[in-house]
């Protein structure tokens, strides 16, 4: 029985840490070793584009969306604790505003998706806020209902295009400048939540999500912090509507589908929930994995959730949180 | 006892489901008073305290705050109004900090309103709040996960989260279950402090020893309605308290 | 330790309940050489999807068969680069249907394109993306919306590269009111009721055929709708039946609508169906129904799909199509989608290269002897359909008989007459 | 001839308004037929759903999966290995139950109270199910396409009830779902496990203090109610057909029906399966079929407006937590 005799323990890097989130900086090596990961996603996200052909930098464009949709996932869920399956209610409305903008007012893009996003997200939380008193898996499974009920309106009053949709809408004028677009906006809509959960107001969103209770008798009212933050969430989701309706060109039912409610919360699960970045690494790695299982055709969906299956069982955490770990800690064996 | 009440109930009814929470229950608070609530238990304490601070919408009755009718409000404008309560069941936000914890009430439009956005550091306001309240700041207490403290320090954490608010009433909901004997006597401190301070308490409890000592008036509860009222020496020689207390049929 | 027993018992008979009904999937060898690559986006996953997949692998290999596609002075085979777009399934947005699509053109880099996507909103919103990439390509399983061809008739410069080989819903609105003003000729019927699927595609295409039908002295005596996932028609049998009704047309995709067929044939409604009946068109139905089915004309939208003689080719595809997958043609897809690879082809042999401008002109000036009849594009890009194999290519309604399908309109494709249900002959 | 096509929502609205002319008494004695009929396949297929919920908290999103398993092994061994009708249904039932058991004890035992994780898990199960039956190549079926994956009804036939025609398939319903929601309450009523069934639904702590596995009566559950969902699909599939689609249709009137009855609350899920049968039916008949998902959706939306907890669900206005 020798491998009773020693075990592993676990020991936090040389920088002490005062308290969650305050470090006590010394020396340009300790705030280069905080600053690498941070600078590495940049880098990476910015630099990969160069690297791969013009097919698989459209399909960083997807992963984009989708890397939105699981950060306003992630946000909503883990800082606020309203589980939101309906991320594609979020891409339709702004898609199909933007696309309407495009269509008949002949808006420019650079026009419509700034409007798209913010009266989106304003049309999404006044549709969402009847559902903000719902609680667990009443408001989940509401909000998984609400992009069919979209579509269920849309096909029987037959407006927008109906079932048809409407195509040849402009598109961007060049690859480099709608990658680096979307890019753009994931790391920022990222460092901004993130920062966001740190502030007050993230604090406030954090309690209603322990104990909403406490926050109401702290005289704080949750309703108006929670349309606040849906409204947050709801800004990434009809960003990434409104530009993935210019990315090619049309809009219709499906920017309701149900894969954006899906995908982005395989990806939060897979990222790890919680971590904000976890998802958006996520969204990065399982878009392109599930373009190149195509060729499996059906078979992909099943690998995709056998995949999925795999990480909620064995590795809960999710990548991120793992790798957090292994970066902030390191570990060794011990006699004893 | 000429001022008018703080806080005056009148009436108060209750049902669930057919069942009786609170019936007919009227009492009144006067500024800077200590008022304890016993009952035996299920003689819907909480619930009282749930009507009173809005949580729950009673059927009948009304609640009166500083003369005003506080009945039908959110349970976050009656505590902008300066009323407000602990839980009996201790959920601090325990993914935060203990000082980010009083970060939620230092943002409430009361305090943002008194104090007219010249807090200064909002941290080290809650940090201040939270060493009057016993956590102490050399042995970093305050930066500790709320998660992680013993249940002394999450009474004295809810005691603190009311605090920040500046409110003229707390209702302490049973501050003094589940802790030890030592910690109980360390807290009366705090609370005759509130007390010195103009804050009118209302106390739920348990621990009559300890309430008799403190409160200047004691409401006496059985099966949802007011069996008795007065001073804490009237009280307990009361023989319908005795009763309830031993468990005999209430003849009411 | 029973419970352990207890768990891998019961796994077991999962497996053996699974395996007794599963075998082991097909695979599709192709063949290599210095091809010509062409792009196959189809849904895999659906019948019409399907239907244009095996119609393109069957005329690849005639194609490779035969020595390849001559261009200029070498011959060069076909490569098929088929990808499954997921179109027709529900939860995929359009955006992956055309990132598919996408990968084809940047990472297989193929020559040019023909097939899917099926569904209308994906083929229009795919005619923007070939006019970016300009990507010639020809649109040959379903996308039957007369959207299509609007659309590029809208801007023939910018949708030039873009060629529809399927029909449209225009052209089998004309053949279905051609072929009730046939029936109420020879039969002297003049009644009709009109069953449809409720969705927005069927209202508006039934309200049109009904209109039509009013001007040519048809009286229409009753509508019923019918939502999908409808699985009692009673009610609107006993209507029609009340009505007095002799025509029973039906526009309708669900596939419950064979329990339409079922009840009618079990209630003797003295009424004929005929129409656009998603269930009726696939070989299996006449079992599905147990031979109930028998009298229901619907069409199949294209010739070739059933035996006949429409044209020389016209057995020739029959047969091998057959032969290659064991079943004979489903429905739409399969004849349209073979002949894409040959208009491909003949494009490709007249101009002697694979530069686009000049293939998109040869296209325009297809004239090629097919399956179907005679491929022909109009000012639109949309083939022409007609009555006459010499200038035009043809449809195929068929009428359910002694559990297959005959051809019974137009005339020149029927190769049998429309048989009346005894329970209606007056 | 000169075509014009309009895709336009006109044409489709004119035909609504000189819809169908029927006598106002057939009228409304169809839809109180038929709407009882749809309302008891609703309850039928939530059931299953509602159990599971009711015992162990699990919002089993595998349900719809399991509803068009069920048919289509059933329609295999009947096609492909040429078992008799009932055999083949007792079998796919065994399946099913054996494939709830199996659901709960590979994945949804390590998620146990994560309701997100246990939603996404379930639904995850579900998709592997669905899609993997629409995969093609598969011997005797070639993926769920075209309408010839069908049932046999048991009993062929209809008879005229008050000028309604009703298949004998329908009335078999009517009564094994009657039949059904008596048969579970003497079950949870009069024997050991179904006692502790009800015990664990009522208090979990409680109940396991007094010797209640709660891990096993979950598996219980989980088979008992995946039996449920694959005898609601061999009852309700005779009068369709079987392909990818119903399985989720399924699972949204299952999550319609419980959420509008009050998550895992038996009586609340039957008054809701009442609810919707009637609004969809009503709605079909005034609006046109186009408006019944509107119905369907409109209606959760505004009871859980005012109701938060559902119809009938029995949760505490303080501590309302799923």
């Amino acid at each position: 029985m020798v491998a009773k005799t020693r075990r592993k323990k676990r020991l936090e890097r040389s920088i002490k840490v005062r308290c969650e989130g305050l470090y006590a900086l010394s020396s340009w090596s300790e705030i280069a070793y905080l600053m690498a990961p941070r600078v590495l996603l940049i880098l990476g996200l910015l630099v990969i584009p160069f690297y791969v052909d013009m097919y698989w930098q459209r399909v960083l464009c997807s992963a984009g969306i989708y890397a939105l949709l699981a950060l306003s996932f992630d946000f909503l869920a883990a800082y606020v604790g309203l589980v939101c399956l309906g991320g594609a209610l979020f891409i339709g409305i702004g898609g199909y505003i933007a696309g309407l903008l495009n269509h008949y007012f002949h808006l420019s893009p650079f026009v419509t998706i700034p409007i798209a996003t913010i009266v989106g997200a304003a049309i999404s939380t006044l549709v969402l806020i009847p559902c903000l008193r719902l609680r667990g898996i009443y408001f989940a499974i509401v909000s998984f209902m609400l992009p069919l009920f979209a579509v269920y309106i849309i096909i029987a009053l037959n407006v927008f295009g109906g079932t048809e949709g409407i195509s040849a809408l402009d598109t961007f004028p060049s690859i480099s400048l709608e990658l680096y677009l979307i890019l753009a906006a994931v790391l920022a809509a990222l460092f901004a939540i993130r920062r966001l959960v740190n502030e007050d107001m993230g604090i406030i969103l954090r309690g209603v999500k322990d104990n909403d209770q406490a926050v109401r008798a702290s005289g704080i009212s949750i309703t108006a912090y929670k349309i606040r933050a849906v409204f947050m969430a709801a800004l990434l989701g009809c960003f990434g509507g409104a530009y993935l309706g210019h990315l090619y060109g049309w809009l219709g039912i499906s920017l309701f589908a149900m894969d954006f409610s899906i995908l982005p919360i395989a990806a939060t699960v897979m990222g790890g929930m919680g971590s904000l970045v976890g998802p958006v690494l996520g969204a990065f790695i399982l878009t392109p994995m599930s373009e190149a299982l195509r060729g499996f055709g059906q078979l992909r969906v099943v690998l995709y959730c056998l995949i999925l299956i795999a990480f909620m069982v064995y590795k809960p955490e999710g990548i991120m949180n793992i790798l957090q770990r292994k970066y902030h800690q390191f570990e060794k064996w011990e006699e004893v | 006892m000429a001022e008018s009440p703080i806080l005056e109930v009148t009436e108060l009814s209750k049902f669930f489901g057919g069942v009786q929470a609170i019936m007919n229950v009227s009492f009144a608070l006067a500024p800077g008073q200590i008022l304890g609530i016993i009952g035996p238990n299920g003689s819907g304490k909480t619930t009282l305290v749930n009507l009173i601070s809005g949580f729950v919408k009673p059927d009948k009755g009304s609640v009166f705050f500083k003369g005003r009718n506080i009945t039908a409000l959110q349970p976050h404008k009656i505590a902008n109004l300066g009323l407000t309560r602990t839980f009996q069941v201790m959920r601090p936000y325990h993914s935060l900090s203990a000082f980010k914890n009083l970060i939620v009430p230092l943002n409430s439009p009361r305090v943002k309103r008194s104090s007219a956005g010249k807090l200064g550091d909002i941290d080290a306001v809650a940090i201040d709040i939270l060493e009057e309240v016993g956590f102490e700041r050399d042995a970093r207490v305050p930066y500790k996960t709320a998660g992680s403290l013993p249940l002394g320090y999450l009474k004295r954490l809810e005691l603190g989260r009311c605090i920040a608010l500046k409110p003229e009433v707390i209702i302490c909901d049973e501050v003094f279950s589940g802790l030890s004997m030592s910690e109980i006597t360390s807290l009366i401190p705090l609370l005759e402090r509130l007390r010195m301070e103009g804050i009118t308490l209302m106390m739920i409890e348990h621990r009559l020893r300890e309430l008799f000592r403190l409160s200047d008036r004691v409401v006496v509860l059985a099966f949802g309605r007011k069996i008795a009222e007065g001073t804490p020496d009237e009280v307990m020689n009361n023989r319908t308290v005795k009763e309830a207390y031993l468990g005999t049929e209430t003849k009411v | 330790m029973s419970k352990k027993i207890g768990f891998t018992i019961s796994i077991l008979i999962l497996c053996a309940a699974l395996i007794s009904s599963f075998g082991i999937a097909t695979v599709h060898a192709q063949k290599e050489g210095k091809p010509i690559l062409i792009g196959a986006p189809v849904p895999r996953a659906s019948a019409y999807g399907q239907n244009g997949e095996r119609g393109m692998i069957l005329a690849a290999e005639e194609i490779n068969a035969a020595g390849g596609v001559k261009v200029g002075n070498e011959m060069r085979p076909i490569k098929l680069e088929i990808i499954d777009t997921r179109d027709e399934e529900p939860g995929v947005p359009t955006s992956e249907v055309l990132l598919a699509i996408e990968k084809l053109i940047l990472q297989k880099k193929v020559d040019m394109i023909a097939g899917g996507p099926c569904m209308s909103e994906c083929g229009l919103a795919a005619l923007d993306l070939y006019a970016k990439y300009k990507m010639l390509d020809v649109v040959s399983i379903g996308c039957y919306t007369p959207g299509w061809d609007q659309k590029v008739g809208s801007d023939l410069k910018k949708y030039r590269f873009s060629f529809r080989e399927s029909g449209s819903v225009k052209w089998y609105i004309k053949e279905a009111v051609d072929l009730l003003r046939k029936i109420k000729e020879e039969h002297g019927f003049s009644k009709i009721f009109v069953s449809i699927d409720d969705s927005a595609m069927c209202r508006a295409a039934a309200k049109i055929v009904s209109d039509l039908a009013v001007k040519d002295g048809w009286k229409v005596v009753g509508e019923a709708k019918h939502p999908i996932g409808a699985t009692d028609y009673s009610a609107t049998l006993n209507e029609c039946k009340r009505a007095g009704a002799e025509i029973l047309f039906i526009w309708a995709y669900s596939p419950e609508t064979s329990i339409l067929l079922r009840q009618w044939s079990d209630m003797e409604v003295p009424a004929l169906p005929i129409g656009f009946i998603g269930a009726a068109e696939d070989p299996g139905f006449w079992k599905a129904t147990d031979g109930k089915g028998a009298y229901t004309i619907v069409t199949l939208s294209e010739a070739g799909n059933v035996p006949g003689n429409v044209t020389p080719l016209h057995m020739k595809f029959y047969n091998s199509f057959s032969k290659r997958w064991g079943i004979p043609p489903r429905s739409t897809g399969c004849v349209s989608a073979y002949e894409a690879l040959f208009v491909l082809k003949d494009a490709i042999e007249r101009t002697g290269s694979l530069d686009k401008e000049k293939l998109f002109e040869a296209l325009r000036t297809t004239n090629l002897p097919a399956v179907r009849g005679t491929i022909r594009f109009d000012q639109n890009h949309q083939i022409i359909y007609g009555y006459d194999p010499n200038t035009s290519v043809l449809g195929c309604w068929v009428q359910w008989q002694d559990g297959k399908r005959v051809a019974v309109f137009p005339e020149l494709a029927a190769t049998g007459k429309i048989r009346i249900p005894p329970w209606l002959k007056k | 001839m000169t075509l014009e096509y309009r895709s336009d929502g006109v044409s489709a609205i004119s035909i609504l308004h000189h819809s169908t002319l029927q006598e106002p008494d057939f009228y409304s004695m169809e839809i109180l037929i038929y709407g009882t009929v749809n309302s008891i396949i609703f309850a039928l297929i939530a059931l299953g759903f509602t159990l599971v919920y009711g015992v162990s908290r699990v919002p089993n999103f595998a349900h719809g999966s399991i509803y068009v398993l069920v048919g289509f092994l059933t329609w295999s061994f009947v096609n492909n290995s040429g078992f008799p009708y009932a055999l083949a249904v007792i079998f796919s039932l065994v399946v099913a139950a054996i494939l709830g058991f199996l659901i709960y004890r590979i994945v949804l035992i390590r998620l146990r109270g994560m309701a997100t994780s246990e939603i996404i898990a379930s639904f995850a199960v579900s998709l592997i199910i669905l899609e993997g039956l629409r995969m093609q190549g598969i011997a005797g079926f070639k993926g769920f396409i075209g309408p010839f994956y069908t049932l046999k009804p048991f009993i062929e036939g209809k008879i005229n009830l008050l000028g309604v025609f009703v298949d004998y398939q329908r009335l078999i319903i009517i009564g094994v779902g009657v039949g059904m929601v008596i048969l579970l309450s003497l079950f949870t009523h009069h024997t050991k496990t179904g006692l502790s069934l009800r015990a664990i639904a009522q208090d979990e702590q409680a109940a396991m203090m007094l010797g209640v596995n709660s891990d096993r009566m979950a598996e219980i559950a989980m088979s008992i109610g995946s039996a449920l969902a694959g005898l609601a699909a061999v009852l309700i599939l005779p009068l369709g057909s079987i392909t990818a689609e119903v399985g989720y249709r399924v699972l949204i009137y299952a999550l319609a029906v419980c959420i509008i009855g009050g998550l895992g609350s038996w009586g609340g899920a039957i008054l809701a399966a009442f609810v919707i049968g009637f609004a969809m039916k009503i709605s079909t008949a005034l609006f046109g079929a186009l408006w019944e998902s509107v119905v369907l959706v409109g209606t959760i939306i505004l009871i859980l407006l005012f109701k938060p907890s559902g119809l009938l669900g029995k949760q505490k206005e303080l501590e309302e937590r799923v």
